[in-house]
């Protein structure tokens, strides 16, 4: 049973660092520092916990929070380039943030040991959970009341006016310029706002793994931070989930049957996902409830790739 | 200053910049596709390893000579490209980046999980020519594969200039990424003019990665990520389209790495280059030679 | 009300808009005509703040713009559409115009409300609007599956959405026939009497002469004459500078 | 009559299917699993694990298997679970794990696997105030120093890297005496090789009398090596200790012999004494000297290397571990009393825990290996080099 609890914890801290990008996507940016945030909410609560031996609670809170300003302060200049620079901007600023983890050696006694991030030998002992009594799905059922208010959140922003500022700048810049949208603040809006949601993913993510290191929050994280939102689907914050029990359930747990072709599946069917459902699983737009019920004609999509461009 | 460290200096510019023909040739890749398509193909960098890999296998399997063995390296990246074009680009909507970028993410996982699989992830000895061979100017060592390496990828740069602007199918590739619907009403096919690029781009991986290959002399499925990041800094810094722009960001990228290696340390070598570029990149948002500021 | 001063945007060593004064009055339909590239949507772009002038200003009542973003300038009440139409397809009908709804109504005490609220596109303003513009029946649709001409109301209704002072339209009457031409006057006098001021920057000479208060023509960058419908087709230099493109000159006879 | 023989094919199918699986439930058995990354990069680690596994495994099954409390003789079954080198999917492996029946598992192969997954696990037993996971694992492979000590639940057969390594800087001084100084290399950003030059290798020269006169750092995915080879140039070391893994050791190796670097000794990192470093430059590596814990010097190491080679793997240090750790198993729940009921499980689980905790010796096909109080085990070990296209043993400590 503790290995579904636990393969829910996977699940529910992926789900995180996906709608973290997915916040970013709504407004078409392809942001790539999302493991670099994760990376930051991972070692700040870490700390705060190991080593200072506060509360989860406000330490992943804090978390998000620090990442959130980081994401800010680094948006206003990134967010400055579009398209492929912004992805290597952000790439750029991920690899920053993993790299300084990687060279931070600040370790303090408790206990008798030496804990702390240790350079390239990582951050040890992050054992809030098991060390305070909490079983694994006290874990798990603390995670995804964590991940249910963000979704809900994420939700309720969707439905909102600002839900639709996101988007409008996200399908056209010029034209959301035109009806008055300062871009720069709604860019940086969204930036923050995913630089939380990781920073709370990451926190979580260090006191379930109970040690961090920098290899973790490389390149391949951030590509599958902005994997999951983009699988799934931009249309709605569902997405991102099934995308998630996508990947980490069926692809890397449920195929685990097929020994070595597991890892050649994977790639394979991420290809072919794309080929079948272009706009992820759940599609671009936010499926209403009639659309859910078969009422959505394919009209409309043949008319809007006339559309663009 | 001492007499050493001005030595280490030029040397480790020297170097920086005979390697950094590699990155510009996955840079010049990158630019060619994103010309034609406005598009983003992450898988690169893993076709270009893995058209090394085919030529590991002919070097392994009837001991081919050095020059099969790049030629074969060269071909297979560009089929692979071919394949990863019908892949990851061809079905999917043009008006929907997203849906390749995920594509050629899955490509990339895909191909490297191939290579890992037939190779088991075991490095293999990749030949290279003039591999002892070394210019003694003063102090200043000049490797001789590197030079080789370099002059390939001169060579390289040249056949495609001369594709580009002296032949009808480099005209159609301009025609496509300048003007995509006109060139399109003219009759030109896209697809076709995209399977050439792709194909074309495939080769300047493949022998980007043939000569990674040869410069270290072994040959490992870790190379993958590290050539598609360094050949995407080089893109972003020369400026997307422009294939001078590549070049030069090329030979920058090798060059500010080995610099910052040696006054910064291994450790904190790559924080640098990443700074540089973010700094770069937000204050000069166009690229050395990027015509139109960060659009798209 | 809206005036440019001595407005100039260079290209490299195109000079696309070349010294253009104009003054546009509270209320009346402005008509802005010119051949093709005598710099008419680079005026529009530097009036919105898409370009940065070369030099020049461009001031709203004695407010200089020059130097605002251009969501500032849309907040302080000037607003446009483009010549290809830029809907955000991706919402419905509603919700681009409830996204377009910022402009003067901006209140910090409201801020959190007015962004977080859900559903608020169904607000009795957007229905008014909707109901001007003939598109209420279609206000959940996505924007993408509107028909052309709906399009195209929709997005002046857009614009309108941000309660603007001026109204940009670029080529409203593009790819539409002679009788939408008709309809779209109309629709254009209706925004007028809404208390719109309207710059119209038209190709179609019928569509400009028939509802336009007066009438600037804009030649290489250059301002040639300024003045009543009349007097702009009585001009000499304008009828020598649309004689460069024959098709343009049978327009302006017509008219 | 076509439909009838397809029936009738079905029918049979099914009840030979229905024999079997009778048959099977005769037979006790007893699940031990191993798990590591048998794909990606550092795939061939669990794969020749997970061979050695299955040779052992197989080899005590012939023998009848294992005995349990009340006598009877169970069969072992095992499986390999791949964790992709990724910490996340090895904690979910190992749960995954404890959910079954299995008793105990063997793995992981990476080391930054292995520090968090031991994070997750009981740090002390019977400590009712921590809640981590109450499982014993027998690491094979993973080897960066010190690691079993995170949780009383964990034991490894990993060679120690400071008995070896000091043991080798000690012979070097005694056949070489005149050599004085040495110059390091390491692959920084991977924490097995960051942690054996820093803390295992440049201890023991020192200790060993030798003066370190630089160090050479380079990555993982590093192409480049000029920079850090010229400085090893410069500083004439007479001995040359790299800790890394084949790729960087390969490339380092060639740039060595390119800027004409002629150390009288090269020392190689324990992970390097495989078919990979030779596959990759046998020429540049001619000898590399490394210690392992492993290389056919007997007739019972000959037999289990051939024995691992039939099953598709390749027997090196790491999956000469994963064979230990079968017999040793094999041994320890012979003594356990193991009921291997569905009933017992948790208390079979903390009866092989005990009985690995308080081994103090065990079998190796080197000889016997040391059980230290902390879980981990100080291994027989020979010295090995790379000559003509593959390992050579060069000494042997012990005789």
């Amino acid at each position: 049973m503790d290995f579904y609890f636990g393969l829910a914890q996977i699940i529910g801290v992926h789900t995180l660092l996906g709608l973290s990008a997915y916040v970013v996507l709504l407004t078409g940016q392809v942001s790539m520092a999302q493991a670099g945030f994760y990376a930051i909410g991972a070692y700040t609560p870490g700390a705060m916990t190991a080593m200072f031996g506060l509360h989860i609670l406000p330490a992943i809170v804090i978390a998000g929070l620090v990442s959130a300003g980081i994401a800010c302060i680094v948006g206003f200049p990134a967010l400055r380039v579009k398209g492929l620079m912004l992805v290597v901007a952000t790439l750029a600023f991920g690899e920053m943030v993993r790299l300084f983890f990687f060279n931070l050696t600040w370790q303090v006694e408790r206990n008798g040991e030496l804990v702390g991030p240790n350079g390239a030998e990582g951050f040890r002992a992050i054992r809030y959970f098991p060390q305070n009594g909490w079983e694994v799905w006290h874990v798990t059922v603390f995670i995804w009341i964590v991940v249910a208010v963000v979704m809900a959140a994420l939700w309720w922003m969707d439905r909102s006016r600002a839900g639709a500022v996101l988007r409008a700048v996200g399908h056209d810049e010029i034209a959301a310029q035109s009806i008055g949208l300062n871009l720069t603040a709604v860019k940086v809006g969204a930036m923050t706002a995913g630089g939380f949601i990781a920073g709370l993913g990451g926190g979580i993510y260090a006191h379930t793994v109970t040690h961090i290191e920098h290899g973790v929050f490389g390149v391949l994280l951030a590509t599958f931070a902005i994997a999951y939102p983009i699988l799934g689907g931009l249309g709605t914050v569902f997405g991102t989930l099934i995308a998630v029990l996508f990947i980490q359930g069926f692809l890397i747990e449920g195929l685990r049957f097929m020994g070595d072709w597991r890892s050649l599946l994977f790639g394979a069917l991420i290809v072919l996902a794309m080929n079948l459902r272009p706009t992820g699983l759940l599609g671009e737009h936010a499926p209403r409830m009639k659309h859910l019920l078969g009422l959505r004609g394919r009209k409309t999509e043949t008319l809007e790739s006339k559309e663009a461009n | 200053m001492d007499y050493f460290f001005i030595i280490d200096f030029l040397q480790s510019l020297v170097d920086g910049l005979l390697f950094g023909t590699t990155y510009a040739l996955i840079g010049i890749g990158f630019t060619l596709i994103f010309g034609v398509m406005r598009k983003l193909n992450l898988a690169y960098g893993a076709a270009a390893l893995a058209g090394t890999y085919i030529g590991v296998a002919a070097s392994l399997a009837f001991d081919a000579p050095p020059p099969l063995v790049f030629l074969l390296s060269a071909l297979g990246s560009g089929v692979i490209g071919i394949l990863v074009y019908y892949c990851c680009f061809r079905f999917t909507p043009t008006h929907y980046p997203m849906a390749s970028l995920l594509a050629s993410v899955g490509m990339l996982l895909f191909i490297d999980e191939v290579v890992i699989h037939a190779s088991h992830g075991m490095p293999f000895p990749y030949p290279s020519v003039f591999r002892d061979a070394t210019i003694e100017l003063g102090d200043v060592w000049i490797r001789g594969d590197l030079l080789f390496v370099f002059g390939i990828c001169v060579v390289a740069m040249a056949v495609l200039f001369w594709l580009l602007y002296r032949t009808p199918l480099g005209l159609a590739t301009r025609a496509v990424s300048q003007q995509p619907r006109a060139a399109a009403l003219c009759g030109i096919d896209p697809t076709r003019v995209n399977l050439l690029t792709f194909g074309i781009a495939g080769i300047l991986g493949g022998i980007a990665g043939a000569m990674t290959a040869a410069a270290v002399g072994v040959i490992s499925p870790i190379i993958a990520m590290g050539l598609t990041v360094k050949g995407l800094i080089a893109v972003v810094i020369g400026g997307l389209g422009s294939i001078p722009g590549a070049i030069i960001g090329g030979l920058l990228v090798g060059a500010a790495e080995n610099v910052f290696l040696l006054l910064r340390g291994v450790t904190e070598r790559d924080i640098y280059v990443m700074l540089l570029l973010f700094l770069f990149l937000t204050l000069r948002p166009g690229g050395l030679f990027g015509s139109s500021a960060g659009r798209d | 009300m809206l005036t440019l001063e001595n407005l100039s945007k260079h290209f490299g060593g195109v000079h696309a808009v070349d010294g253009v004064s104009l003054t546009i009055h509270e209320g009346e339909i402005f008509g802005l005509i010119g051949p093709n590239g005598s710099g008419k949507s680079t005026t529009v772009n530097l009036i919105t703040g898409l370009y940065a002038p070369t030099t020049g200003t461009v001031t709203l009542d004695g407010y200089d713009l020059t130097a605002m973003a251009q969501h500032e300038r849309t907040a302080m009440g000037v607003a446009r559409t483009f010549q290809n139409i830029r809907l955000f397809g991706n919402l419905t009908v509603a919700q681009n115009l409830w996204v377009a709804q910022n402009g003067h109504e901006q209140r910090r005490a409201h801020f959190l409300p007015r962004w977080f609220k859900a559903g608020g596109e169904h607000s009795p303003d957007i229905d008014e609007l909707l109901k001007f513009s003939r598109l209420h029946s279609k206000r959940d649709l996505p924007a993408s599956a509107l028909s052309f001409g709906e399009m195209r109301r929709l997005e002046m209704a857009r614009a309108l959405a941000s309660n603007p002072r001026v109204l940009l339209l670029d080529e409203p009457a593009a790819g539409a026939s002679l009788e939408d031409g008709q309809l779209l006057a109309e629709r254009i006098r209706d925004v007028r009497d809404r208390g719109v001021t309207v710059l119209l920057i038209e190709h179609m000479m019928e569509l400009v002469m028939g509802i336009s208060d007066r009438i600037a023509v804009l030649n290489f960058g250059r301002k040639i004459a300024e003045g009543s419908p009349a007097e702009v087709q009585a001009n000499s230099d304008v009828r020598a500078a649309y004689l460069g493109s024959k098709h343009k000159d049978e327009e302006l006879i017509h008219a | 009559m076509k439909l009838k023989s397809l029936l009738a094919a079905g029918l049979l199918g099914v009840s030979t299917l229905a024999l079997a699986t009778a048959a099977a439930a005769q037979d006790k058995t007893i699940r031990i699993v191993g798990f590591g990354a048998s794909s990606g990069v550092v795939g061939i680690f669990g794969q020749n694990s997970s061979a050695a596994m299955q040779a052992a495994f197989e080899k005590i099954n012939e023998a009848g298997g294992v005995t349990l409390a009340d006598g009877s003789q169970a069969k072992i079954v095992t499986e390999y679970y791949d964790d992709r080198c990724n910490a996340e999917e090895g904690i979910s492996v190992l749960r995954r794990i404890a959910s079954t029946d299995a008793l105990v598992a063997i793995g992981p192969t990476c080391s930054n696997v292995a520090e968090p997954l031991f994070g997750i696990l009981q740090a002390k037993v019977d400590d009712g105030g921590d809640t981590g996971l109450q499982f014993p694992v027998f690491t094979d492979v993973a080897i960066k120093g010190g690691l079993a000590g995170i949780s009383e639940w964990v034991f490894r057969n990993t060679p120690s890297e400071a008995t070896m390594y000091d043991s080798l800087f000690a012979w070097i001084r005694q056949t070489h005496p005149e050599l004085k100084t040495i110059y390091g290399g390491v692959e920084e950003d991977f924490a097995h090789s960051r942690f054996t030059w820093y803390e295992v290798m440049k201890k023991a020269a020192e200790a060993n009398g030798f003066e370190v006169v630089g160090e050479a750092q380079w990555l993982l995915s590093d192409t480049n090596f000029s920079n850090q080879a010229r400085g090893m140039r410069r500083a004439e070391p007479n001995v040359v200790a790299i800790s890394a893994h084949p790729f960087t050791t390969c490339g380092m190796l060639r740039e060595m012999a390119r800027q004409k670097i002629e150390p009288e000794v090269l020392v190689g990192l324990t992970s390097s004494s495989s078919l990979e470093t030779i596959s990759g430059c046998a020429a540049e590596a001619q000898g590399l000297t490394i210690p392992t814990s492993f290389a056919p010097v007997n007739q019972e190491a000959i037999e289990a290397a051939e024995a691992v080679v039939a099953k598709g793997g390749q027997m090196d240090l790491h999956s000469a571990s994963a064979w230990e750790n079968a017999f040793i198993l094999r041994d320890v729940i012979n003594a356990a009393g193991i009921e291997g009921t569905a009933e017992s499980l948790e208390e079979d689980r903390r009866k092989i825990r005990d009985a690995l905790a308080q081994l103090t010796e065990a079998p190796g096909l080197l000889g016997q290996n040391k059980r230290m109080p902390d879980g981990e085990a100080v291994k027989p070990y020979v010295f090995v080099h790379a000559k003509d296209k593959g390992w050579e043993v060069l000494h042997e400590p012990s005789s």
